[in-house]
């Protein structure tokens, strides 16, 4: 009796080699595959083959001028949609020489700020269940709801808020926000102390993470790999700091980083920052000035020939947007540099050499969102 | 435009009620006239000094003492004993209890609200039964659905592994005792029994998964029998120790033993190892990584589909009742409540009666009632770790296993050996506590 | 306009105004003059500026010279980080540009800043060497370049489709000719 | 023994929250409350006014039929259309007041940024499933009907968490 027909064992000089397909239908992968070889428990290769979900956000930019494009190129990521929108719209501002009131910068950073938070819960909570803490899963998700009800009222829209714009935002905050804000963060702080004590301190979360995927500071530079990623193997290199966009220069906060490398620096980052938001944004509805949100433009800007490169810490780490202008309404090119893509080539670095059991540890810990990659 | 059919509730209701009324008239019309020419010519059959006619439950409506002596011999029928009370019947409404409380309980841990509508819907009027009938919305769900045989299946195993299970994890109910007296098979080597039918676990799930035809669950296949095979060890040895202080492989002995006190309170260790080790057998978080969905889809049941996955849930909630009343037999005393009879007072009724029959003593209906709590009890402590751990890696699954559980338990075992030297505690009964 | 390769030279955008050339001198900050000055001493004429904005620079780069230009960039200016690879189509000009931008962790005062060098390619048979030896990170980015504009990075060790679906048989879609239908 | 620690912590930090309200929204009879009344825009300032972006509402005293709002969907969902009207309005020479088509809308409010005489804003109404695909397109009549939308249920908080009420 050997083995059932389907499972194609090859021989090879490093022992018998079973391929898995992780994906495209699989709980642990999402629109993304990951042809995994095993030899017994161990991981020999990982080959990682995105492109279900692309939809050619690139193309379609150069069809639309630059406030149509707006909708469609916070859709690749919805859990994070004003990050993805920030280095858009700041591009833009740049090419077409569009200034922004001051006010509308406070909210712009209020706003990617809690739009962080909600993509990191997002995260947090994906992570979880993929280590099987089913309660890590819902907690976040519940208390993200928290945030989604604050960017609600500001932008009126869930996660798809299409609300940052050349020149500004859409619209101003709605009365009591602050208040409301303060509140609601407050208790968002109080719930963050309690995934401490269920999640990261818990010794088996520690057990399946700690000294997993170790990324050494040379390797995740050289890979390429950005955001809390690139952070936890201690070199410190976040946007909002190194370059500061918009009225990051006149908060003060912190960019932390830790020097392990593995899944668990990878996972613990996000809490920290996640703090480091609420304390942002609490900073921002302090100093915030009043006056007007948004600069009146015509219904169609247009920049002078040139080309532009703004980058913008997202919650996953940088991107950047190459925008090229020919001097018409609508761009030439447009090119996402977007953080999930970046992290691919450290996916098959990492996993050759792990164990099975650990390959959602290190994949999600990557902070790689399909769709974003795929664009 | 198209027409659309249109769901309408009304007409649901509208339907069922035709459908009902149309059953009604056929039944009085021709079934019910069939069965009294039938009834005229031919005899009704007499038990137990009762003739079984066709109105017989109605005359009990009226007058139940006419059917004492029918419950009398019902009760006393071992077949009784094993279809219903403690047999399966009575584990299977025990292991529904534990998914429904499991699915309350985990949600309040999670802040959300759980299974909602069901039940609420027909409890319109006890907010607090919200769900109830989640349990027989999801059989009818999985009765309804097919069960997809995977192409290259090994069709007789993937058929027969589920059912295999159901009897494997129903035969542990039959040596562990509910209630003094309460227990299907009172043999001398019950314990030997359960550590036997133990052992049909992970040859079935490996056979289960082997027959998929599928990577994944031969993935978790392997990792069961792994996981299994490592803990049934400490498992044993955990157990060693009560049987060193009690002498008894037979579980309604072991139960009499702990007369003064149980023996968690002696063995404490044992008794840890023995929960830890349960959880691994019953594959229950943190020691779920055959059926780790994260890397292995659904482990070794991710090819089943419909009632044959309802039968493998079934199985696993049924071994997890018969776990937890195993570790209640070994070492929370059985059916011995903490308190004795006499707490109840003089004027105590002498049994439980019903129809003038006596069903069950005082002193069974107490031993059964304080089972059932402890029972549940240790149900919910096992389903807790569900909510607060992360799954755990196998090859830190099996470390925990070999190196330290079953150093645990030799530790254990010098414990139980120490206690009866020193004559603690010990087959003959502890001395200087209660001396003959 | 040909001085600054990567406008694309549209004859009814013409009037697009030559600023780079004209405040070219005094625009320049000192932290980015450093690294220009370092690079032109090295490479001279081969490699030609074309612009330098705060804490963005860019230059052009012959195809031949990519390499040694790239290790130039990473080992001693301390340019360390690939960030994208970006292809951009010109038809007029019958030139594909790709575009590398290149960030920096490890030198303090150079993170703000990000470097481009753009390889103008051929139309018809853009071909270069692939820069994996150099920055590692850059592999699927020049898969994507190669299915999206059909660059040929020559050495790279797998150059298959990577977004586009397996049974595309149509130009690359980031080409200026391949058009969206109905638009 | 941090291990141990850890896991007490854990555990105890489960169980507190087998008294901690319960969090969710049960949606059907309890619906969100909305900042404002629907996403609006004021074109002279050129700045919106903070709404929930739900389903349009349409005045048709002051649609003028300028096709601004079409043109402004083009690129991004294109379901606005225009359509002939049958009442005729003094200001509407041309008798066309927008479509919209649900099937497509992706709610982003653009169109009520580029409506300049204060016709097209949007509402709180979200509800907006049909059984067909023709159903979700909304005539201009249809558009013109002010949406109820009864939502009152906020996040409460108080020492026993954060609550829908």
């Amino acid at each position: 009796m050997g083995l059932p027909p389907s499972m194609q064992v090859e021989e090879s000089e490093e022992g018998r080699i079973l391929t898995i397909s992780v994906g495209p239908q699989h709980p642990g992968s999402g629109h993304f595959r990951l042809v995994v070889k095993v030899d017994g428990d161990i991981i020999v290769g990982a080959d990682p083959d995105p492109g279900y979900v692309h939809r050619g956000e690139e193309k379609m930019c150069e069809y639309r001028n630059y406030i149509q494009n707006i909708p469609h190129l916070e859709r690749p990521m919805i859990a994070d949609s004003c990050g993805i929108l920030y280095p858009f719209c700041l591009g833009v501002e740049d090419i077409a020489n569009i200034p922004v009131p001051e006010r509308a910068k406070y909210i712009r950073v209020i706003l990617a700020e809690l739009n962080r938070c909600i993509f990191e819960l997002y995260w947090l909570g994906i992570y979880g269940i993929f280590l099987g803490h089913s309660t890590m899963f819902m907690w976040p998700m519940g208390d993200r709801e928290l945030l989604i009800d604050l960017a609600e009222a500001a932008t009126g829209a869930r996660v798809t808020h299409a609300y940052f714009v050349p020149g500004g935002v859409r619209n101003d905050l709605p009365e009591n926000f602050k208040e409301r804000a303060i509140r609601q963060l407050d208790y968002f702080k109080h719930r963050l102390d309690q995934y401490k004590d269920i999640f990261y301190n818990n010794p088996l979360f520690l057990d399946r993470t700690k000294g997993v995927g170790v990324l050494s500071a040379q390797d995740a530079i050289n890979l390429g790999v950005t955001g809390p990623v690139l952070r936890a193997s201690g070199v410190k290199h976040d946007i909002r700091k190194i370059e500061p966009y918009d009225v990051y220069d006149q908060l003060d906060f912190e960019a932390y980083s830790m020097n392990s490398g593995d899944s668990y620096a990878r996972a613990y980052i996000p809490l920290l920052e996640m703090y480091e938001s609420i304390n942002i944004i609490k900073q921002c509805l302090e100093k915030m000035p009043s006056g007007s949100v948004r600069t009146k433009l015509g219904p169609n800007p247009r920049g002078a020939a040139g080309e532009s490169f703004k980058r913008v810490e997202a919650g996953r780490g940088e991107l950047a947007y190459y925008l090229v202008s020919d001097g018409t309404p609508k761009p030439y090119r447009v090119k996402l540099s977007v953080p999930s893509f970046r992290q691919i080539p450290a996916m098959p670095h990492l996993l050759k050499g792990a164990k099975l059991a650990d390959m959602p540890a290190i994949y999600w810990s990557l902070n790689y969102w399909p769709v974003e990659a795929d664009r | 435009m198209a027409t659309v059919q249109e769901f309408s509730f009304a007409e649901f209701v509208k339907s069922i009620l035709w459908l009902t009324f149309w059953i009604l008239v056929i039944f009085t019309l021709i079934i019910l006239p069939i069965i009294f020419i039938v009834l005229f010519y031919v005899p009704a059959p007499e038990i137990a000094g009762i003739e079984m006619n066709p109105y017989l439950l109605l005359t009990m409506l009226v007058n139940p003492e006419i059917g004492a002596p029918l419950i009398n011999l019902t009760l006393d029928q071992p077949l009784f004993r094993v279809m219903v009370f403690p047999g399966f019947t009575f584990a299977a409404l025990f292991a529904t209890a534990i998914i429904f409380v499991e699915r309350k309980f985990l949600a309040k841990m999670q802040v959300r609200v759980g299974p909602y509508y069901a039940g609420r819907e027909v409890f319109w009027w006890a907010r607090s039964l919200e769900g109830l009938l989640q349990m027989l919305a999801d059989l009818l769900k999985l009765l309804g659905k097919e069960v997809i045989l995977p192409s290259g299946a090994d069709k007789p195993i993937f058929w027969a592994a589920p059912v295999v299970l159901v009897i494997a994890s129903s035969a542990l109910i039959a040596v562990i005792p509910a209630g003094p007296g309460w227990v299907i098979a009172d043999i001398d080597v019950g314990l030997l029994v359960v550590f036997a039918i133990l052992g049909f676990f992970p040859l079935t799930a490996l056979l289960a998964s082997w027959a998929s035809n599928s990577k994944y669950p031969f993935i978790g296949g392997l990792r069961a029998l792994h996981q299994m095979i490592a803990y049934e060890i400490p498992l044993i040895l955990s157990v060693l120790g009560v049987v060193i202080l009690s002498g008894q492989l037979n579980l309604s002995k072991i139960v009499a033993a702990q007369e003064p006190y149980w023996y968690i309170l002696l063995l404490p260790i044992g008794a840890f190892v023995f929960f830890i080790t349960a959880l691994a057998e019953l594959e229950r978080v943190p020691f779920d990584l055959p059926e780790a969905e994260s890397e292995i889809v659904a482990g070794w049941l991710t090819e089943y589909s419909g009632m044959s996955y309802g039968l493998i849930q079934l199985a696993s909630y049924i071994k997890l009742y018969a776990l937890a009343g195993l570790f209640v037999t070994l070492f929370l005393g059985g059916w011995m409540g903490p308190l004795p009879l006499a707490f109840l007072g003089p004027n105590a009724p002498s049994g439980v009666d019903m129809f003038g029959v006596e069903l069950l003593t005082t002193q069974e209906a107490v031993g059964i009632l304080w089972f059932v709590v402890k029972t549940f009890g240790i149900s919910v402590l096992m389903l807790l770790p569900r909510g607060i751990n992360p799954r755990i890696r196998i090859d830190i699954l099996l470390r925990t296993g070999w190196a330290k559980l079953i150093a645990l338990s030799f530790i254990n075992i010098f414990i139980a050996l120490a206690l009866l030297y020193l004559g603690v505690a010990g087959p003959a009964g502890p001395v200087g506590v209660i001396s003959p | 306009m040909s001085s600054h390769g990567g406008q694309p030279e549209e004859g009814s955008q013409a009037k697009a105004e030559a600023k780079p050339e004209t405040q070219k001198p005094v625009e320049i900050p000192p932290l980015e003059k450093g690294i220009i000055e370092k690079i032109t001493e090295r490479f001279g004429d081969k490699i030609k500026f074309v612009y330098a904005k705060p804490k963005r620079i860019r230059f052009n780069v012959k195809t031949e010279d990519v390499m040694d230009f790239a290790k130039f960039l990473h080992d001693e200016v301390g340019f360390d980080q690939p960030i994208s690879v970006a292809g951009v189509d010109y038809p007029k000009e019958n030139i594909i540009e790709v575009v590398y931008h290149i960030g920096c962790c490890t030198k303090p005062e150079y993170t703000s800043s990000v470097f481009a060098f753009a390889l103008r390619l051929p139309r018809d048979n853009p071909k270069t060497p692939t820069l994996i030896p150099v920055y590692r990170g850059v592999e699927y980015h020049e898969r994507e370049a190669f299915e999206m504009l059909g660059v040929i990075f020559e050495g790279h060790p797998r150059l298959e489709k990577l977004l586009l679906p397996e049974d595309w048989a149509d130009i690359p879609p980031l080409r200026k000719d391949f058009n969206i239908k109905g638009r | 023994m941090s291990g141990a620690s850890g896991m007490f912590k854990a555990i105890e930090s489960g169980t507190k929250h087998l008294i901690i309200r319960r969090f969710t929204l049960r949606y059907p009879e309890q619906k969100l409350k909305f900042v404002g009344d629907g996403y609006q825009f004021d074109p002279k300032m050129g700045v919106g006014i903070a709404g929930y972006k739900g389903r349009h509402i349409l005045y048709h005293d002051k649609c003028t039929g300028c096709q601004l709002c079409a043109i402004a969907c083009e690129g991004i969902a294109e379901a606005i259309g225009m359509v002939k009207i049958d009442k005729t309005w003094k200001h509407n020479k041309k008798s066309i007041m927008p479509q919209i088509d649900y099937g497509k809308c992706v709610f982003c409010g653009l169109c009520v940024d580029a409506c300049p005489f204060y016709a097209l804003f949007m509402t709180d109404d979200y509800e907006l499933a049909a059984y067909t695909k023709e159903h979700l397109i909304y005539t201009p009549d249809q558009l013109s009907i002010k949406p109820k939308y009864q939502g009152n249920v906020e996040i409460k908080i108080d020492d026993q968490g954060a609550t829908h009420g």
